[in-house]
C-alpha cells in the first residue's frame, strides 16, 4: 500500500518531467496559432535546438551558453516559417512540415561532422548541464507523511528549466490575456484586417509571435537534451512537438487549460513508461503501446466534437493578402 | 501578378525547376560547411543511383514508393484536401496485405494469395484514408490535423500488433513470420533473366508496372471522367458543387478513400516485393516524401513520375554516399528533401516576382514591335 | 557479381566488412563494443573494414548486399535484428563467408554465428549489486522486452538472491520496438523511478538507453551496472561495474579468423568459461569494488567455472525461477 | 476641367478643404481601379461618391485611408500633404473609415475592438479602463450609446456599424468613410445611421459617404462625386443636381430602365410554395412563413433589402437548402422537411436556377470555360448520361454552341472562367441555365456587377423565357430591375413576405414602403396570390 502510494506519488514526478518540453511547446503553439500562424513546426524546432543546444554545451562545457544556443537556432527555424508563411504567404503546414524533415536530417548531418560519434553529441557531465535543484528541508520533509512525501518527490528535485515550463504558463496567460499585445496577437489570429485597418502591422505581430515561439521551442529542446538527458541523441524529440499541438488543441488553445492537457498526456507517458513488461494483479500485462496512443485519440475525439468543441482562431492557417 | 498571368512552361516548367536549384544550392552549402565537396558527392550520388549494376534497379524501387504515395497526395489535393497521412495509410495497408497472407498462405495457392493481397493493401488503405475524410465531412474536424495523429495511432496499433499477436514465435524482431514461399510479387531482373537478359539483380517487382498504371488511373479519373470533374470541383468550391447538385462530404470521403488506397498500395513495393513479411517502420518516411514528390509534381501524374524519379535516385543515391564518406549519411537526404519541401512547396513562388518582371521586360519589346 | 569465383581469401582480397545495427557504433555499448573489436583489428593488421551503419529497418538487407556486391569477402553482421536479412545474403553469396553476433539459431554452410551466455555475466553482476546496496533494493532497466533481455534479467536476479535472498529486485523495460535500445530519456525516467523507490544500484541491458540510466544514477549519487562495453569510466564512481559481453572479441575473431583462412561455420556458445562474458574492474572502479565484493565475485565465477553453480538460461524455458 | 468642376461644386470658395486628392492612380494586376482620379472634400460637409459597381469607389477611399498605397498621386489633409504608408498614417492624420466589410474582430468586446491598435500603456485592463472614460465622453456627445461589454457577433448590425463608427471616433477622427454603410441596414437603422451623420457634421466632422442608392445621395449629402470605371467623372453640388443626371453619368448614357416590358399572359400554376419557413442552425428564423405561386409565363419579381430572406428563399427553391416546415409543390412532386429534394432532383423537376454569387456558386473560376458550362449538367444526355466518361471534345463543342448563341466574349471554350469580365461570365451561366429549357427557372441578381450592354441583354432573354412559356422567379435588390421586367411582385422583409402585387397596379413608392416593412399590400392586391 506504502508503496502503491509512493510509486503513485513518483510517477506525478515523473509527470512533471515528461511534460516539461510539452509544456514549452504548447505555449509556443499558442502564441503561434493565437496569431494566425499554424505551428507543426514545433517538433523539428525541439529537435534542432535540442542538438544545438548540447553542441553548444559540448563545446563550451556552459549549460547556459547550450541554452542560448538552443533558443537562437530554434528562432532562426521560426524566421524561416515566418519568412515562408508570413512574407511570402506560403502554405503553414508544408512550412512546418519542411523545417520539421530539415531538423532531422540537418541535426544527424551536422553532428556527425562535429563529432563523428554517428550524429549524437558527446555525453554531457553534471557540470555542462540543468541539474536538479533540491529545495531546503527536502530530506527532513521526508518524514511528514504524505505533505512530506509531496514535498520531497514531486515539488523539489527539479532543474530550472521545469520551473521556466511552469513560469512560462502564468507569463503566456498574462501576455495573451492581460496585455495589449495579447489584444492584438488574439486579433490578428481572429481577423487580420481588423487589426490591419486599426494601424497595426499583421506581418509584425505575426513575426513576434512566431519568434516568441521559437524562444519557447529553444527552451524546451535544451531541457531534452541538456537537463532531462545528457546529450543529443537522433530523433529525441521523438513525436512530442506533435503532442504538445494536440495538448494545445485539446487545451482548446488556451494556456491553463493547454498545461493541464500536457500534464495528462505527460501522465500517460509516464505511466506506460512504468507500465511497460510488468505484470498487474488480476489485469495482467497491459499494452503500454495502446496507452501511448491514448493522446492521439483523445485529440480526435475531441476535434470531432464528441467531447467539447475545439475551435481554432478564426484566421488560422490563411496568410492575410490584401492585394490580389 | 499571379501565376495565371504566366505562360504555362513557366508555371510548370521554370518555377519548379528554379526552386530544386535553389534548395540544391543551399543543400551543397551545407555539405561544403561540413568539409565535403558538394560536387564529388553529387557525382557519388549520381553514380550510386544509375551507373552501378543494379543501382536503376534501386533507384526505380524507391521511385515505386514515391509514385504510390505522391499519387496519395495528389489525388486529395485535387479536391483541396492535405492528406498527410500516407505514411499511417501506408503502414495499414501493409497490415492489410500482412493479415490476407498470414491468414491464407497456408490455404490458398501462393498466386491466389497473392491476388488478394493487392486489393487488401488498396482496402485498408482506404479504411485508413476514409476515416479522416469523414471526421473532416461530417463532423468538421482539420484533415491535417487527424491525419497526423492518424499517423500515430496507425504506427502505435502496427508496434501493439507486431510486438504482439503477430509476433513471429521465438522472434526477437517486432515482425511477423515469413511468408509462404512464391508469396511476392515478381522481381523484375528474375523475369528479365527468363526472358534471357542478364540484368543485375534489385528489389524492382511488378508494383512499379502497378504504380505506372496507377498514374494513368489516377489521370484518367481527374482529368476524363466525371467524378474527376466533380472532385476538382468540390476542391474549388464546395458551394458551386453543392449548387451542381452533388454532396461535398461524399466526394470528400471517397477522395480520401482513394487517396488511402493509393498509400496502402505503397506497401505493395516493400511488403509484397521484398521483405515478404510485415517489419515495423517498413515506410521509412515515404508517405512524408509523398507529399515533396506531389509539390514537385504540381499534382499531375506525368510530373509526380518525375519527382519520384528524382527523390529515388536521391535515396538509392544517398546510401551510396554512406558508403563513400565517413562524415555524410542517409540523413543528408532528408535533409535535402526537407529544403526542396521549404522550397518548392511553402517558397514556391519566392522566385516569380523576378521572373515575372524579367518575362514581361523580355517581352515588351517583341510586343510593341 | 554472380561471376566472381573467390574461394577462401587471400590476403590480397581480403575485404572485411561490419554493419552496425541501430544506435551506430558509438552507442557506448553493444554497437561500440562491436567497433572496438573491430578498431584492434585494423590496428594489427592494417586492414580497413567497411562499415555501415543501419538507421532503419528495411536497410539491413541492402546494407549487406551492397557489401557483399562492393566486394566484401566476409561480412560481420550485428545483433539479432539482421538474423533474416543474413540468413537471405549468405544464401545468395555462397562464396562469401558471413558471421553474425546474438544469433544462434540459423543453418547456412558459409554463416558463423555467436551467442553468449549473458545470464552467467549478469549474475556476477548481481552478486556484486546485492553486496553494494545499502538499501537492499536494487534495480534493473532492459531495453527491448525481448527474451534475450529477459536472459540479462533473470542472471542478475540469481547473482543477487545468491548473496541476499530478500533484497527486492525492481525491473523495468523500455519499450517493445527498436527505439528502446535507443532512448536515454526514458531510460533515465526508469531509473529515476526506481532510485526513488529505493533501488540504490541500477543494472541496465539497454544499449544507447542505457547512458540515460548512468546519467540519472550518477546524477542520484548511487550506482549504476554497465553492460556488453566496459562502461565504468563512462561516469567513474557512479558505475559499480560493467558486465562485459566481449562482442569485440567476436569481432576480432571473425576476421582474423577469415583472413588466415581458418574461417568456420557454425555457433559459438561464449560464456564465463570461454571469456565471452566477465565483469569490469579497472581503475575507475576500484574504489567501488571493496575486497569483500570483489572476493564475493571472484567466488561466483569459478563457481560457475566449476559447474557448482548453474545459471538459469531464461531463453531455454522462458521462465525465470528466482 | 476637373479643377473648374470641383471650384463650380463648393460653390464657395472660402471654404477649407479636408481632403484633397490629386491624380490617384491604382492597378490591380491588369485591372485599373483609379485613373487620375482628383477629389476635394469642403470640411464640415458630407460629401458623397456614387458609381457603378467595380468602378473604383472602395479602391479610391481605400488609398485614402492608407490600406493600399497608390501606384501615383498626393493626399493633402486640411491643405498639408501627407504621405499614408499604412492605416496608422491615416488614422495620424484624423481619418476614420468605417469598411464595407466590418473590420470587427467577432468574439473580441465591444471595448476591446474600439482600442484594439490604439490602447493605452501595456497592460489591458487599465487601459481598458481609461479608454472606457474616455469614451464616455464620446458617446454622450454624439449618442452613440452602446454596451462596451458585449460580444461583437451577438450585436445587430447596425449596432456593429455603430462600433466601427466608435472606433473612428475614439481614434481622434475629423474625417470620417463609410463606404456602402447602408447595404446592410434596415430602412430604420438607415434612418438612425443619417441622424447620427448630422450631428457629426454639426460638430465639425467631415464625411465621405459612398452609396449606391441615390435616394440617399439626395437625402444627406452636401456634395456628390461620380465616378465610372475607374475615373471621376464630375463633382457636383446636390442641391443642383436629380437622380436621373446622376445615374447617367454613372453608366455613361442615358439609362435605359425599361427594356419593353409588355404584359403577358400566364398559365397554369408551376410551383406552389406554401408556409415556407427555414430556421438556421443558429436559430436563427431567416425565412417565415413565405407563400405564393409562380405561373408558367409569368415573372415574379422578388424584391427587398439584401439580407432579408431572399437569399434563402432561392436557395430552398433550388434543393440547396433545407426546408424546416411548409411546402414546394412542383408538378406531382410535394417538397416537405419529411422529403426534402437536392439540387439535383429539382433540376430534374425542370428547374433552373441562375445563382446570385456567380463567383462562388455559378462557376468554378479557375476552370475553363468549357468545364463551367457544364457545371450541374455533367450527366445530362448532352454530357453522354449516365456514363461516367467526361468528354473534353463533346465540352468544348458544347461550350462553343453556347458561346455564339449567348454572344460571350470571347468565344474561347479553352479560357479560364476567371479570365472573362463579370458580363461574360454572367452570360455564360445563362447560356447554361437557359439551354436546359427549363420550366422554372430561378434568377438571383442577375446583373450584379456587369454593364449595361450585357444587362439589356439579359433582360431581353429572361423576356424570352417568360415568353416561351417558362415560369420566372427573379431576385434583385435593384428595385429598378424587379420594376422593369416583373408582372407580379413579391416584397420581403426579415424573412417574411409583406404580400404581392400585380406590377400594373402599384409604384416604386408603395413597394418601397413595403420593402421598409412599413406596409403591407392592401387587401385588393393581396389577392395577387
Ligand atoms: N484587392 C484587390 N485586388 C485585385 N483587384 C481588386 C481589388 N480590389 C478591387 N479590385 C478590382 O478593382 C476594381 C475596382 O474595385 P472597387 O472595389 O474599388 O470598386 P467599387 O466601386 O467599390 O465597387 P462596388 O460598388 O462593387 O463596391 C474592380 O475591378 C475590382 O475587381
Ligand atoms: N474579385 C475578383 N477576383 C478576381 N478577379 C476579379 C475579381 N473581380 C473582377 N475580376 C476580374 O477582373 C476583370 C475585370 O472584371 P470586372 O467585373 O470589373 O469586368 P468589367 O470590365 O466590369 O466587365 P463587364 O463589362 O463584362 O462587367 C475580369 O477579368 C474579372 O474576372
Ligand atoms: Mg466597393
Ligand atoms: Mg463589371
Amino acid at each position: 500500500m506504502a508503496d502503491l502510494w509512493l510509486q503513485f506519488v513518483l510517477t506525478i514526478d515523473a509527470t512533471l518531467r515528461v511534460a516539461t518540453p510539452l509544456i514549452l511547446c504548447a505555449m509556443a503553439g499558442l502564441f503561434s496559432e493565437r496569431s494566425g500562424i499554424i505551428d507543426i513546426s514545433l517538433e523539428g524546432k525541439m529537435l534542432m535546438s535540442a542538438f544545438a543546444a548540447a553542441s553548444m554545451a559540448a563545446l563550451t562545457g556552459s549549460p547556459l551558453l547550450g541554452l542560448a544556443g538552443g533558443i537562437l537556432v530554434s528562432v532562426a527555424l521560426s524566421l524561416i516559417h515566418g519568412f515562408a508563411c508570413v512574407t511570402h504567404k506560403g502554405n503553414q503546414v508544408i512550412s512546418g512540415l519542411a523545417i520539421n524533415i530539415l531538423a532531422s536530417g540537418l541535426t544527424v548531418t551536422l553532428g556527425i561532422a562535429l563529432f563523428a560519434q554517428g550524429g549524437q553529441t558527446p555525453f554531457l557531465n553534471k557540470s555542462e548541464r540543468f541539474t536538479d535543484i533540491v529545495l531546503p528541508f527536502a530530506e527532513q520533509a521526508e518524514h511528514v507523511p504524505v505533505l512530506g512525501t509531496i514535498y520531497k518527490e514531486i515539488i523539489s528535485g527539479h532543474n530550472l528549466l521545469v520551473w521556466v515550463a511552469l513560469f512560462s504558463v502564468i507569463v503566456t496567460g498574462y501576455v495573451v490575456f492581460r496585455t495589449t499585445f495579447g489584444l492584438r496577437l488574439r486579433a490578428v489570429g481572429e481577423k487580420p484586417e481588423a487589426v490591419d485597418s486599426a494601424g497595426g502591422s499583421v506581418s509584425g505581430l505575426r513575426f513576434q509571435a512566431v519568434i516568441i515561439a521559437g524562444v519557447l521551442c529553444g527552451i524546451a529542446g535544451t531541457y531534452l537534451s541538456t537537463a532531462h538527458g545528457a546529450g543529443f541523441i537522433r530523433e529525441m524529440a521523438a513525436g512530442k512537438g506533435y503532442i504538445a499541438l494536440a495538448a494545445l488543441i485539446f487545451g482548446k488553445w488556451r494556456p491553463v487549460p493547454a498545461l493541464l492537457a500536457c500534464l495528462m498526456f505527460g501522465f500517460m507517458e509516464a505511466l506506460a513508461a512504468r507500465l511497460q513488461g510488468v505484470e498487474i494483479p488480476v489485469i495482467g500485462n497491459i499494452s503500454t503501446d495502446l496507452i501511448l496512443v491514448l493522446p492521439y485519440f483523445l485529440t480526435v475525439i475531441l476535434l470531432a466534437g464528441f467531447i467539447g468543441k475545439a475551435s481554432p482562431p478564426r484566421s488560422i492557417g490563411v496568410p492575410y493578402i490584401k492585394e490580389r | 501578378m499571379n501565376a495565371s498571368s504566366l505562360p504555362r512552361w513557366i508555371d510548370i516548367g521554370l518555377l519548379p525547376v528554379l526552386n530544386l536549384i535553389a534548395a540544391l544550392t543551399v543543400a551543397g552549402v551545407i555539405i561544403a560547411i561540413i568539409g565535403e565537396n558538394p560536387f564529388v558527392a553529387m557525382g557519388v550520388m549520381i553514380k550510386g543511383a544509375f551507373v552501378y549494376d543494379g543501382a536503376l534497379g534501386y533507384t526505380l524501387f524507391y521511385t515505386t514508393n514515391f509514385i504510390f504515395t505522391g499519387l496519395a497526395v495528389a489525388v486529395a489535393f485535387h479536391a483541396m484536401l492535405f492528406n498527410i497521412g500516407g505514411e499511417g495509410q501506408a503502414m495499414i495497408g501493409g497490415l492489410g496485405v500482412g493479415l490476407v497472407v498470414l491468414f491464407l498462405d497456408s490455404v490458398l495457392p501462393p498466386l491466389l494469395v497473392v491476388i488478394l493481397a493487392v486489393p487488401a493493401a488498396a482496402a485498408f488503405g482506404a479504411v485508413w484514408g476514409v476515416i479522416p475524410g469523414w471526421l473532416q465531412a461530417r463532423r468538421g474536424s482539420h484533415i491535417v490535423i487527424t491525419t497526423i495523429m492518424f499517423n500515430f495511432i496507425a504506427s502505435s496499433i502496427m508496434v501493439w500488433l507486431l510486438a504482439g499477436m503477430l509476433m513471429a514465435p521465438g522472434q526477437m524482431s517486432p515482425e511477423t513470420r515469413s511468408f509462404a514461399d512464391g508469396i511476392n510479387l515478381p522481381l523484375v531482373y528474375e523475369v528479365l533473366q527468363m526472358a534471357g537478359f542478364s540484368v543485375s539483380r534489385s528489389p524492382l517487382n511488378l508494383s512499379f508496372v502497378i504504380a505506372l498504371l496507377a498514374c494513368f488511373g489516377v489521370w484518367y479519373l481527374i482529368w476524363r471522367t466525371k467524378l474527376g470533374y466533380i472532385i476538382r470541383a468540390t476542391g474549388h468550391s464546395e458551394r458551386a458543387t453543392i449548387y451542381a447538385g452533388h454532396d461535398p462530404a461524399k466526394i470528400i470521403m471517397l477522395v480520401m478513400a482513394i487517396s488511402g488506397a493509393l498509400a496502402g498500395m505503397m506497401s505493395l513495393n516493400e511488403i509484397l516485393g521484398v521483405q515478404q513479411r510485415v517489419i515495423l517502420n517498413f515506410t521509412s518516411g515515404y508517405g512524408f516524401t509523398g507529399i515533396a514528390v506531389a509539390l514537385m509534381g504540381r499534382n499531375h501524374p506525368i510530373g509526380i513520375v518525375l519527382a519520384s524519379l528524382l527523390f529515388g535516385a536521391l535515396y538509392q543515391g544517398g546510401a551510396e554516399l554512406d558508403f563513400e564518406f565517413q562524415t555524410i549519411t542517409r540523413e543528408m537526404v532528408l535533409m535535402i528533401q526537407g529544403l526542396i519541401i521549404l522550397f518548392s512547396g511553402a517558397l514556391a513562388y519566392l522566385f516569380m516576382p523576378a521572373v515575372v518582371r524579367i518575362y514581361s521586360s523580355l517581352r515588351k519589346p517583341t510586343g510593341s514591335g | 557479381p554472380q561471376l566472381m569465383t573467390t574461394s577462401t581469401a587471400a590476403a590480397a582480397d581480403f575485404k572485411p566488412a561490419v554493419i552496425y545495427d541501430m544506435g551506430g557504433k558509438f552507442d557506448k555499448s553493444f554497437n561500440e563494443g562491436v567497433w572496438n573489436g573491430v578498431e584492434k583489428f585494423t590496428k594489427e593488421t592494417g586492414v580497413e573494414v567497411m562499415e555501415f551503419e543501419v538507421t532503419n529497418e528495411t536497410q539491413r538487407e541492402q546494407a549487406m548486399r551492397r557489401m557483399a556486391e562492393r566486394g566484401a569477402t566476409i561480412v560481420l553482421g550485428v545483433g539479432f535484428a539482421q538474423a533474416d536479412a543474413i540468413a537471405k545474403v549468405a544464401a545468395d553469396y555462397p562464396d562469401k563467408q558471413f558471421s553474425i553476433i546474438d544469433v544462434g539459431w540459423l543453418d547456412a554452410p558459409n554463416l558463423r554465428q555467436y551467442v553468449f551466455k549473458e545470464h552467467e555475466g549478469s549474475y556476477l553482476v548481481g552478486v556484486a549489486a546485492a553486496l553494494a546496496s545499502k538499501t537492499d533494493k536494487v534495480g534493473f532497466v532492459g531495453g527491448m522486452d525481448i527474451p534475450l533481455i529477459r536472459k540479462f534479467a533473470c542472471g542478475y536476479v540469481g547473482g543477487v538472491k545468491s548473496v541476499n535472498g530478500s533484497a527486492a529486485v525492481y525491473q523495468n523495460m523500455t519499450g517493445t520496438t527498436p527505439s528502446a535500445w535507443n532512448d536515454p530519456a526514458k531510460g533515465a525516467e526508469l531509473t529515476r523511478s526506481q532510485i526513488d523507490r529505493g533501488a540504490d544500484v541500477v543494472y541496465h541491458a539497454a544499449g544507447g538507453t542505457g547512458v540515460g540510466v548512468i546519467q540519472a544514477a550518477a546524477d542520484a549519487g548511487k550506482l549504476a551496472i554497465g553492460v556488453d562495453s566496459n562502461q565504468n569510466g563512462m561516469a567513474p564512481g557512479s558505475v559499480l561495474t560493467s558486465m562485459l559481453k566481449r562482442v569485440d572479441v567476436a569481432a576480432y575473431e571473425t576476421f582474423k579468423d577469415a583472413m588466415s583462412g581458418s574461417f568456420s561455420s557454425g555457433v559459438k556458445v561464449l560464456g564465463v568459461a570461454e571469456g565471452g562474458v566477465d565483469w569490469a574492474f579497472d581503475e575507475n572502479n576500484a574504489s567501488l569494488i571493496t575486497a569483500s565484493i570483489k572476493s564475493a565475485v571472484e567466488k561466483a565465477r569459478s563457481d560457475i567455472l566449476s559447474g557448482k553453480v548453474v545459471v538459469h538460461d531464461f531463453m531455454s524455458d522462458t521462465k525465470c525461477p528466482y | 476641367m476637373a479643377d473648374k468642376t470641383i471650384s463650380k461644386a463648393r460653390g464657395d470658395d472660402s471654404s477649407p478643404l479636408a481632403i484633397s486628392l490629386d491624380n490617384i492612380n491604382k492597378t490591380f494586376g491588369s485591372v485599373r481601379a483609379n485613373k487620375d482620379v482628383c477629389l476635394s472634400v469642403v470640411q464640415g460637409t458630407i460629401h458623397g461618391i456614387v458609381g457603378e459597381n467595380g468602378a473604383g469607389k472602395s479602391t479610391l477611399v481605400s488609398i485614402l485611408y492608407g490600406f493600399y498605397s497608390a501606384d501615383s498621386g498626393t493626399v493633402a489633409i486640411s491643405g498639408e500633404p501627407v504621405r499614408l504608408r499604412s492605416a496608422a498614417d491615416a488614422i495620424a492624420a484624423g481619418i476614420g473609415m468605417v469598411h464595407q466589410h466590418f473590420m470587427l474582430v467577432p468574439n473580441f468586446t465591444v471595448l476591446e475592438n474600439i482600442i484594439l491598435g490604439h490602447e493605452v500603456g501595456s497592460d489591458l485592463k487599465a487601459g481598458a479602463r481609461q479608454a472606457e472614460a474616455s469614451l464616455k465622453g464620446i458617446t454622450e456627445r454624439y449618442g452613440l450609446s452602446v454596451d462596451l461589454q458585449a460580444v461583437v457577433q451577438d450585436l445587430p448590425v447596425g449596432l456593429q456599424q455603430r462600433v466601427e463608427i466608435l472606433k473612428a471616433l475614439y481614434r481622434g477622427a475629423r474625417i470620417l468613410i463609410l463606404d456602402e454603410p447602408t447595404g446592410v441596414l434596415t430602412p430604420q437603422e438607415t434612418e438612425q445611421l443619417f441622424d447620427i451623420l448630422g450631428t457629426l457634421k454639426a460638430q465639425g466632422v467631415t464625411i465621405l459617404l459612398i452609396t449606391h442608392k441615390l435616394k440617399e445621395i439626395m437625402a444627406v449629402t452636401d456634395f456628390v462625386s461620380v465616378m465610372r470605371s475607374g475615373e471621376m467623372v464630375d463633382h457636383l453640388q446636390t442641391a443642383q443636381t436629380n437622380p436621373q443626371q446622376l445615374a447617367q453619368m454613372m453608366v455613361g448614357r442615358p439609362v435605359l430602365l425599361d427594356v419593353g416590358y409588355q404584359a403577358a399572359q400566364a398559365g397554369q400554376a408551376m410551383l406552389n410554395a406554401e408556409h415556407l419557413t427555414v430556421t438556421e442552425t443558429s436559430g436563427v428564423t431567416s425565412l417565415s412563413d413565405v407563400s405564393f405561386s409562380v405561373h408558367q409565363g409569368e415573372i415574379l419579381g422578388i424584391a427587398g433589402v439584401s439580407g432579408n430572406g431572399q437569399s434563402e428563399l432561392l436557395e430552398v427553391l433550388a434543393g440547396i437548402r433545407k426546408i424546416t416546415s411548409g411546402t414546394v409543390q412542383i408538378g406531382d412532386r410535394k417538397i416537405t422537411a419529411e422529403q426534402p429534394a437536392s439540387p439535383s432532383e429539382v433540376k430534374g423537376l425542370g428547374l433552373a436556377h441562375v445563382p446570385e454569387d456567380r463567383h462562388a456558386m455559378g462557376l468554378i473560376l479557375p476552370f475553363t470555360a468549357a468545364e463551367s458550362a457544364v457545371l450541374g449538367y455533367e450527366y445530362a444526355d448532352m454530357m453522354g448520361g449516365r456514363s461516367p466518361i467526361l468528354s473534353p471534345a463533346v465540352m468544348a463543342a458544347h461550350c462553343k454552341t453556347l458561346m455564339s448563341s449567348y454572344d460571350v466574349r470571347p468565344a474561347e471554350p479553352s479560357l479560364k472562367s476567371n479570365l472573362f469580365s463579370g458580363g461574360n461570365q454572367q452570360k455564360i451561366v445563362l447560356a447554361r441555365e437557359l439551354s436546359s429549357q427549363p420550366d422554372i427557372l430561378l434568377v438571383g441578381q442577375p446583373t450584379r456587377g456587369v454593364d449595361i450592354g450585357a444587362i439589356e441583354f439579359i433582360h431581353k432573354q429572361l423576356f424570352a423565357m417568360r415568353d416561351k412559356g417558362c415560369a420566372v422567379i427573379l431576385v434583385s435588390v435593384e428595385l429598378d430591375e424587379i420594376m422593369s421586367l416583373s408582372d407580379r411582385v413579391m416584397v420581403m422583409n426579415e424573412g417574411k413576405s409583406m404580400g404581392i402585387v400585380r406590377k400594373a397596379d402599384t409604384d416604386i413608392q408603395e413597394i418601397g414602403l413595403m420593402m421598409a416593412g412599413v406596409t403591407a399590400a392592401s387587401p385588393r392586391q393581396q389577392k395577387a396570390r
